[in-house]
């Protein structure tokens, strides 16, 4: 989203690279982004408690910062992958989210013209080559496209979410060992919210980081706190540069938390009450909110004007959505292949 | 039998048949994602983790092919896995394990070993999970010999067939249907067994016979009452067993009835359904056809999100009336 | 044709379309375990790697299902990855990414994007490489919506199926018979597509169809020489394209014939014969039918190590020749 | 096999551990061993290439002091799992060379009835679970031996072979994983032969060391030199004490190389003479004369006795291979299941 928004303001001495390389005005556009994640993942919540959308659905509330974080500084030629828990990271690389409750409404407007749903929202024109239903299939797909990339000569970037659990699967390891080998531009960011469905990483693996896994593949592995927007930022605009550079591929683990249960039928039987209130207590949000008033960056009534906006954008999408195409049922198999005459 | 009967869901008697298993064998032990606290995605396995403890009701990572293989390598050395896919999908990152090593290391090591493993694969759409988390895989490892492959439709089967899963030297795959795992049964509280390889006549009838599996199975017997009003009286198979296909029962009620249609969840092209139709074509009951054999089965499309299209791409009970009616009216 | 047509064995013909391609659309290249210096295990890249560089022949290590995710993601932005596995059996490891991700992408992303990716699985048995390196897997992929499957028998086709299928703005599936690579016949020089979804009437007879896949094309010819020695005229059809089927060609043939004999080397169960007898069943060919359907697949086993099972475990000319002429004399 | 052989010989002060743990027998039987692989492998080779064997297979000349070394201090009732490239492994379990050659000639004697082959033999009654035709297919399987040693509260181990182009599969990383949170009783032996098939370590993997990987399980990890039967012989010892004592899994990385060609159809394009040579000047064979006969362990003559026994013996499988039943063709779908009346 960066160079679609004003660079005027002039980078003042002293401050951290995130400040100096972002304007005001793209500081406030990523709060309001943040929100708007907020926003659409309560109103998806609200509209599945009401029964108005079926199948499952995984919230990414608590993770807002990692998600702009991330995107803060890629063009819309860079690509991202996303996970099942992808709403966040199609809206922080730039996806409308009228299209987007389309889609969970099952409607034609979406951005998958129904057929996909949560699990697969993908904005290729945005560059989010997809949300993807299997823990860690968007990663070796993410260094494919990074292959690509280098194989077009542009110098684009690939930045590939997944989760702690993903990065126990076979498909990390084999992926990260390949964007090693062949120096691929591709930044893999690793959200830990300490949990895969209901087995803790103490459980899950026997190292303290996913980051120290980089290690295997000779690759920078670095841990930020995922929900100081700044310090992802800041991680993420370092790992571009040096995938950019032609250096090859870095991995940032952002340490974070799901305030939500992992989906719909989850009794949070595997953590406490405490836990989870002690993380709402340090909410990426909030932080922001500080961080910019501090900087002298935002007025505090424009915190209100900014809630207000995502709120009013996200009934908005809603209503748009509920009024929706419903897709011909005779239509069940197009799109399936792309030529004609096929199956 | 005399034995307590009481109703209990598909999903109880499941988790009965694990537990009565694991009470009666310390080697048994129950592997899988989130199967501990968090009771199975499916709420399978429930509270066992506290009845069993977490050694046997381990909680892997996320991991599939792994942890398919530590089952593998468990069977071998003397435990016996019950090893849970938390959708059938993920059997995909598995096949290796599956197909190349516990299918065949029996036969390639000369017979020296056998692989005494279980595995269960939540299977099929109607959940609105979309295409990865929604299909049907059950015709791919019924083409692999080695393995052994049921698909029990009624909570007594989801019972009987999981404890003769478990006591078999074998590796047996339990295909489960999602939609099911909520429907009510009579499940007997003792221990017992449903034979492997076992078909079972559902509904008796003389005009066609239809073959199904699953959830297909209930729904056959829906469209059966139905056409029983106008005149057609449909046998109805559940078929159970995959592999080793229980060619006789089939062959028998096509001879009696002269049509058959089979319903499968799967996709049709070489579905279950495919292996039916060309077993009894090449059998003795061909001569016994008097109308081609008709298959329905799910549409040649991955299953889509929108519910609407997600129920059309899988036979409906309409759908088997239609097809029955129009092969027993339609021409004979 | 005037072109310039010459002999090549298989593996040159698919070398040619390989290097026909790239020099064509520089999108184009190639991944796969040794296949750069080393050739490829059956020597299909052979020199390549020297003619277009380490860029576009591409070694992978060994891992093949980040591999293939490797090749779905470029495919997604704009490259046109050409991937060879070392063994069909090894697709085993990269299910995932073929089934749920190459082959529903498209779908799932309602039609946005396309995923024009090739992948090559030499396959088969014959070699003496045992149970994990000699499966016919292919009826697997031809169950998958998403995926078209070809599996060509001759090396004019191995190159026009392979142009086509580079051609193709959908994931392809090409199985080569390993025992064909060596195997020599006619092959234009110039760039040319042999479409798919097309089958071919390799021999025209009236008795029987007898339809034949890979290299049971040839052992069906063979036979249907022997068996023209006695007086019975087969028509062999080499299907050429599993998914989509041909359908059109095997229904005429069968009404003109009245009797199918189906030869194919993978496991009989579920293998491709059962499709294409469920699909002759079910189709107006029925009322032709003058017998039942044989199918001629291989046995209920994991390939054999001991060279003489090992060929028992599949069929041969002579197993053709029985059956077909059981099927005519036996009983009409 | 240590716990078959002569003990009697008192550790001398102030040797290494290898020389201390094993008796005189026991090192000679070592060595023999590794006389029987070298002279197994060469007549593979040379009934390969006279025609008598088909398929195709992979010889481990130049790496029998992993194989031995890795092998010595184990029980018979502990596990091995082994590779594609396991004839070695399996003589050095305690396998008879009649069964295996037996097997390679496709006869019922063989150890598994010629229906598995060079790449599947299995000694299961010796603790060999068997060869794997795929590459990292028998890293789970260990590690599931390992976890069944331990339900069973056995005091066992479970040793896993396997190459440096395995470290790259998936399953490899997925079981590493699972052995370091279960804590199970597993040693992982990469035979690190500079090579898988044709794509030396520095085109497959970023790092120098497979052993590296092990940081990623926070498992103990350790190079040694795979051509000193010694030098593995006392890593693998310390690993599985450290495995029965129920301290979990290491991973022991031998650099070794293989100095015949892949298999059969390979052409050597990758490597040069001159690194072949190189390597052939390292022979581990001669290595372990050279040191047993500096201990005082070995006269000159014994080692010609011991070469001319292994010849003979290798000689008489053969033939004992030769003159074996053939299976009856009737007689192939046997053993598919244990249970009749199935499929
Ligand atoms: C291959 C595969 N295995 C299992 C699942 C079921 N599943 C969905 S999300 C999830 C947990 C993923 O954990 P993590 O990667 O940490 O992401 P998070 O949900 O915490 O965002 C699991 C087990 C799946 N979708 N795909
Ligand atoms: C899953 C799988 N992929 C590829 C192969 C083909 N293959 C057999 S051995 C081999 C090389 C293995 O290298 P490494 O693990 O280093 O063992 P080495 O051969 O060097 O002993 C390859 C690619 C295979 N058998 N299995
Ligand atoms: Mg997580
Ligand atoms: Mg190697």
């Amino acid at each position: 989203m960066a160079d679609t928004l004003d660079r005027s303001a002039a980078p003042a001495a002293n401050l951290r690279p995130f400040y100096q390389r972002f304007s005001a005005a793209e500081l406030k556009e990523a709060l309001r982004r943040m929100y708007l994640i907020r926003r659409f993942e309560e109103g998806a919540e609200d509209a599945y408690t009401r029964g108005l959308i079926h199948g499952t659905m995984h919230l990414s509330i608590g993770q807002e910062a990692s998600a702009v974080g991330s995107c803060m500084d890629l063009r819309k030629s860079d690509y991202i992958t996303s996970t099942h828990r992808g709403h966040g990271h199609c809206i922080a690389k730039g996806a409308d989210p009228k299209l987007m409750f389309a889609e969970f409404f099952g409607k034609e407007e979406g951005y998958c013209r129904g057929r996909g749903g949560s699990m697969h929202i993908a904005d290729v024109e945005g560059g989010n080559l997809g949300a993807n239903g299997i823990v860690a299939g968007g990663i070796p797909i993410a260094v494919g496209a990074a292959l690509a990339i280098k194989q077009q000569k542009r110098d684009d970037v690939a930045l590939c979410f997944f989760g702690d659990g993903a990065s126990n699967e076979g498909a990390f390891h084999e992926a990260l060992n390949m964007a090693a080998i062949w120096k691929l531009p591709v930044i893999f960011v690793c959200e830990n919210n300490k949990y895969g469905m209901s087995v803790s990483t103490e459980r899950s693996m026997a190292v303290a980081h996913v980051a120290d896994r980089a290690a295997s593949y000779n690759m920078p592995g670095q841990v930020v706190d995922g929900n100081r927007i700044e310090d992802v930022s800041e991680a993420v605009m370092a790992a571009t540069a040096r995938a950019r550079r032609g250096e090859g591929p870095s991995l940032i683990e952002c340490k974070t938390y799901r305030i939500r249960g992992h989906s719909k039928s989850d009794r949070n039987r595997y953590r406490t009450r405490e836990e989870i209130e002690e993380w709402q207590a340090r909410d990426p949000i909030g932080h922001f909110e500080t961080e910019l008033v501090a900087h002298g960056l935002l007025r505090d009534g424009e915190i209100a004007a900014i809630r207000a906006a995502a709120e009013g954008e996200i009934a908005e999408a809603i209503e748009f959505a509920r009024n929706g195409t419903d897709p011909d049922p005779r239509e069940g198999t197009r799109d399936v292949y792309t030529t004609l005459g096929a199956a | 039998m005399n034995e307590m009967v009481r109703e209990l869901t598909y999903a109880q008697a499941v988790q009965e048949a694990l537990a009565q298993a694991m009470e009666a064998d310390e080697r048994v032990f129950l592997m899988g994602e989130d199967i501990g606290v968090y009771g199975g995605a499916f709420q399978v396995t429930g509270d066992l983790v506290h009845r069993f403890g977490e050694d046997r009701v381990m909680d892997t990572p996320i991991a599939e092919l792994g942890a398919a293989g530590v089952a593998v390598g468990a069977a071998l050395a003397g435990s016996r896995p019950v090893f849970e896919f938390q959708f059938s999908d993920f059997a995909t990152l598995a096949m290796e394990q599956i197909v190349n090593q516990a299918a065949k290391i029996r036969f390639m090591l000369g017979g020296k070993v056998s692989v005494p493993l279980v595995m269960r694969f939540p299977a099929g759409s109607g959940t609105g999970a979309a295409a990865q988390h929604s299909q049907s895989l059950e015709a791919w490892l019924a083409h692999v010999p080695g393995l052994k492959v049921v698909q029990p439709a009624t909570p007594h089967d989801a019972k009987g067939l999981l404890l003769a899963a478990i006591d078999d030297p074998d590796p047996v795959m339990v295909f489960e249907h999602k939609l099911l795992y909520k429907t009510k049964g009579e499940v007997p509280a003792e221990p017992y067994r449903v034979p492997i390889g076992k078909a079972i006549v559902r509904r008796e009838g003389n005009d066609v016979t239809i073959v199904a599996t699953a959830i297909m199975v209930h729904r056959a017997l829906e469209a059966a009452e139905t056409l029983a009003g106008e005149g057609i009286a449909a046998e109805v198979i559940d078929l159970r067993t995959l592999r080793p296909l229980d060619k006789g029962t089939v062959i028998e009620s096509v001879k009696k009835t002269s049509r058959l249609v089979c319903v499968y969840e799967g996709v049709k092209t070489l579905g279950i359904g495919a292996e039916i139709s060309a077993m009894i074509a090449e059998s003795e009951a061909f001569d016994y056809l008097d109308a081609p054999i008709v298959r329905l089965g799910g549409v040649e499309s991955p299953i889509p999100y929108n519910p609407v299209l997600e129920k059309a791409a899988v036979p409906q009970t309409p759908d088997i009336i239609a097809d029955v009616r129009n092969l027993v009216k339609g021409r004979t």
